[in-house]
């Protein structure tokens, strides 16, 4: 089945993809150059779940996003250069150089902040469907959260919430088979995180998470869901397929599983069906990797020739 | 006019601010037909319903996360944590988020969130039922703190929580919520009071006695007696702790050389020694004694009444500290 | 069926049941005359739950108790007048006076202590699983928690370690169902606690709670099980037939629900059963009436007469 | 004699006590394979198994709360938590059950738990992974705060925790981590330091410079500095926060009759504030100058590097604080 959304438009989703898969290949570049610092995790081999769900939503939603979160923001329509500027430590940052990797955020887009503590999106969104159904607000609020972050407790506080109160929220785990060193069956017991959607009456979803159209549509039909029966959730398997964080040698994963995951890479299987559909050409594709590549270079001239923030100001922006 | 207790003068503020704003929500454990543990959303459902009066299950890190969420996304959520001891669950969503938003994410993070709380010992409930815990939010930027030690005050300060745009840890002490007072105005006309002002209840030049919520009340007492024996002190109550009123205290310390503070909590870490720092800061050379910190023990709130009296300072206490401070 | 168990056993607990409902009676009546203050949460209508459950455990268990801690507490042998002498806020009391109706242990009788913070006894029967599993030593524990309590996070996450680790834990929810003034179908999305069980992959059993001979027999089941297996997530429905604490009008329930529920009061259910077994005649019913009259009017009396506690001395029990 | 980092330390101290003592358990994120998020644990995993090294999943609050029932129960658990801004997830059973046990349940109730936990900023980690919310803890009485400066006093204090039988919080500061020492004895000969001992580093009469953790490491720096000037203070490390060795501060206040202190956290309400009333309270007399408490700001904590290099107290703020006091 060839879904209803117009050449272009795949053409888009698949330019977001490899713009977010350069743009973490720079940032982790950047890292090892020293030429950045703190931390970051890239989403590298997470692209296609971030842009198939950002293609389904519309702009009164909100996203809350996880401490992997330039992938999300990206695909939400985030400035590429504004992000760097922000890893840079940049007063064009989107937090000024305040808050850096896992603290950004842009309103006027509904992306309302990536989070460095795992799980604390949760109720974010939970409050923030709560709102939407209060002012009778049109829109949904998908809450992106690892597979780590379902042991939170803040998993089922606000999953039995949202529930109760039916609130328009798809919560989207990505599956990445790991919280950092640690794999899921070490930190799910039963083995499924989906499955616990029963516990609190509503439906849960896995869906191939490598996979652009699955995920694009799932998301579609699950904000359909949203809208009119309350929360959802959907679990989005796939692999990171860098390190956790800089630095990490993945010694706790073996070469074979990476190789097998590498092969199910969502870039050049959603590449693959571009062409095979005859949707993308060879042109196409370069002028595509051309006009990525001319981003992230862009991103990255706009960062480095950023202004420091200014220097200390005590007060500014904390009430007093 | 008319007496208001302090309970009742927080559920017509909130009544009334309802009505002025419908983006106010209020959200909570028994809150709903049972009207809060304290009775202070009595009534409330009836009247705005249960979309704007949510009776929350037992989760409150969850709660106050999405109330955050809700904030941040045009409501002005007020929660309820039935006692202060429970904010222990909470804090993460109020430190991590709430009270870094709008320095974070700039103005586009408007966080205005209220949590009301109930705390203070006195009434036998218990090491984890009469915690005071106002320290730890004194010590993280960006939630503004208020006090109140009066029904007039509790509605003044409650009505700028409401209509600011920033996070508010609400302190309402177990013992205030029984005190009545006369009110000047209709609650809704009572104006809005502003953060970092001060109140000076009573004027005088032997010593200056710091105090807010319920303390306020024991150094009434203490002023009582004191005034008998012709001690005459300046009695500053601080209403809000963040931001706090430093001026005020020290231009009372400059007349009186002397300071005792009177603060509910556990000694170490606590707000007093905040205070009395930055007076020494301020006001060094116009101190004749040493400050005066009457705080409660560094030990848990025990139950027994003979215990939890000992534990808490009293204005027989606040009578002591001034005698000694100023040599009489 | 019979169970396996003497007769003496069965009156046995036939006078736990009614010790525990007189000995709340008295605290209800000694707050209203004033003479205890403070708070207190009555168990009165959950007697079996707290009498069939010890009898189904051993010494070498351990239990973690809630704020409606006496009943459990008198059922694993705790002695009234030392938990009445706690109610007066006296030296003779558990806690010396200090820690009241909520905050009562008993280490010898590895009664791990009631608990005032709603859900918080969930991760300390966790981690006494832990321990009992880390030091190979035989035991369960026996977690009580209230339909209330589940929709913390602690029950999530306490679930799920134990799961994980296999540990010998058995939560037993009191379904009242109500936590305070809120009934369940407010804090229990999809309507069933125990049907959450299955997302951690373990088993979850509903028993009548009002009925001692179910819970016994199923608390005796469960420690088999989580000996073995793991954790097990036990439900059992009953009814608080007071007022949540003293001065609670009940004004959030029907009559009529209340009337049906006394109509399943566990008491004079069990003392039927026992009067139709021929374990209860009428001489041995007026003899337990009379115990249990004497044990109530001695607790008070040496409640009362107990000396206070020594005023404070700031350091004792505080580390330095 | 061997040479350690600061990790190192940790590591090896924990390995010598687990072998010492069978009822010490580690629980924490990633302290298995991994060996923690900053190597702390590596290798202990492959030495001691799954059962004594247990790697949980990300569950602050009940990974807490199982090591507190754990603790009550014949273990000694250790538990990591990865950075120090996560304990605002598991305040509660430490507040309300680790720290109150042996107050309330007597003797009974032993809680042996030691959280291990990365605090500080200085690595551009952000506002939500570098704070130091030490004065929390400071405010709950039956904690001990343990904030050692050097690999040997990590040593020290950490057995020291690990043989008590009271809860402990044990800061490691990120910015430590990586430093070494030159020891003069093997870690398992290495005593065990008392808590409430403060050291003194440097001797001197100009001025006191009171510090822990990081800070003291820029205290270092300043006093290179100082000494060049002809200026000597006495520097003192105060090891443990809870119990506050307040004696040897008033003594070399007493000499020097100047103080300052380098606390890295946010200024308000934080520990700097009860080290400064304490001492105005047994010193005051003493003092010819206002005690100056360098710390940071009141925001939080910037990501971008010059911002958190201005944000963090520096050996040149103390510089100028101890030109400033002493009138040089
Ligand atoms: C409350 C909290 N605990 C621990 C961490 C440290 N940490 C950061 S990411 C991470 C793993 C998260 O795993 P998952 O949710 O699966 O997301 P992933 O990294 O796989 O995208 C951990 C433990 C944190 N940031 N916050
Ligand atoms: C963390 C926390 N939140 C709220 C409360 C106040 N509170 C005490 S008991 C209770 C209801 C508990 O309900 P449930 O778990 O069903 O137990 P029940 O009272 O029905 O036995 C509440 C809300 C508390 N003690 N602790
Ligand atoms: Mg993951
Ligand atoms: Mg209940």
């Amino acid at each position: 089945m060839k879904p209803p959304r117009s050449r272009r438009h795949w053409l888009g989703a698949y330019q977001q993809m490899l713009l977010i898969r350069r743009f973490e290949e720079a940032v982790e570049t950047l890292f090892r150059q020293g030429r950045i610092r703190g931390t970051a995790h890239p989403a590298i081999g997470q692209e296609a779940i971030a842009v198939g769900t950002c293609m389904a939503l519309a702009s009164c939603d909100y996203i809350t996003s996880t401490h992997r979160g330039h992938g999300h923001f990206i695909a939400r329509g985030g400035d590429p250069a504004r992000i760097m500027a922000e890893l840079f430590g940049k007063a064009t940052g989107y937090s000024g150089g305040r808050g850096g990797s896992q603290i950004m955020a842009d309103w006027s887009l509904g992306f309302l902040g990536s989070n460095g503590i795992t799980g604390a999106g949760l109720p974010v969104a939970t409050g923030t469907g709560l709102s939407l159904k209060v002012r009778k607000a049109n829109g949904v609020a998908v809450c992106f959260f690892g597979d780590g972050a379902a042991s939170q407790g803040m998993f089922h506080e606000s999953l039995n919430l949202a529930a109760l109160w039916r609130l328009p929220v798809i919560y989207l785990c990505e599956n990445n088979q790991y919280a950092m060193s640690t794999p899921v069956n070490a930190t799910i017991a039963g083995g499924s995180i989906v499955a616990r959607a029963t516990g609190y009456g509503i439906p849960g979803v896995t869906v191939d998470g490598n996979d652009l159209i699955a995920v694009y549509e799932a998301v579609q039909k699950a904000r359909q869901h949203v809208l009119k029966q309350g929360p959802i959730l959907l679990e989005c398997l796939t692999y990171r397929l860098s390190g956790h964080s800089r630095g990490d040698s993945c010694n706790y994963r073996s070469p074979g599983e990476t190789e097998k995951w590498k092969a199910r890479d969502p870039l050049p299987r959603f590449k693959a069906w571009l062409v095979k559909q005859g949707i993308l050409t060879g042109p196409e594709a370069r002028r595509i990797q051309s006009t990525v590549r001319t981003i992230i270079r862009d991103a990255v001239r706009f960062a480095r020739s950023s202004p420091d923030p200014q220097p200390f100001r005590q007060s500014e922006g904390i009430p007093t | 006019m008319t007496t208001r207790s302090f309970t009742e003068a927080i559920r017509e503020t909130l009544e009334a601010e309802m009505r002025r704003d419908r983006r106010i929500i209020l959200m909570g454990e028994d809150i709903g037909a049972y009207g809060g543990a304290f009775g202070a959303t009595r009534g409330l459902l009836d009247r705005f319903g249960p979309e704007r009066v949510i009776n929350t299950p037992i989760s409150e890190l969850s709660v106050v996360g999405a109330a955050t969420g809700a904030a941040m996304t045009g409501l002005r959520p007020v929660v309820e944590i039935m006692f202060m001891d429970f904010l222990t669950l909470a804090m993460d969503p109020l430190v991590n988020l709430a009270a870094k938003a709008r320095y974070l994410f700039g103005d586009q993070a408007r966080c205005p969130l209220v949590i009301r709380t109930a705390c203070g010992a006195g009434r036998g409930y218990g090491a984890t039922h009469s915690q005071t815990l106002t320290a730890w939010l004194l010590h993280v930027p960006g939630i503004r703190i208020a006090a109140p030690s009066t029904p007039t005050d509790a509605i003044g300060l409650l009505k700028t929580a409401l209509r600011g745009n920033d996070p508010v840890l609400f302190l309402e002490h177990k013992l205030l919520y029984g005190t009545r007072e006369e009110l000047t105005l209709p609650v809704a006309k009572i104006r809005p009071c502003p953060y970092g002002k001060a109140r000076v209840v009573t004027a005088g030049n032997d010593c200056t006695l710091v105090a807010w919520s319920w303390m306020l009340q024991e150094a009434l007492r203490a002023h009582a007696i004191l005034s008998q024996q012709g001690i005459r002190i300046d009695m500053i109550d601080l209403r809000t702790l963040a931001p706090m009123d430093v001026a005020t205290m020290v231009e009372s310390v400059r007349r009186t050389g002397r300071l005792v503070i009177a603060d509910e909590a556990c000694r170490s870490g606590s707000v007093s020694a905040e205070i009395a720092a930055r007076i020494f800061e301020q006001a060094h050379d116009y101190l004749d004694a040493p400050i005066c910190r009457l705080t409660a023990p560094d030990t848990p709130i025990p139950a027994a009444s003979n215990l939890e009296a000992g534990w808490m300072p009293s204005a027989a206490d606040m009578v002591r500290a001034v005698h000694t401070i100023t040599g009489r």
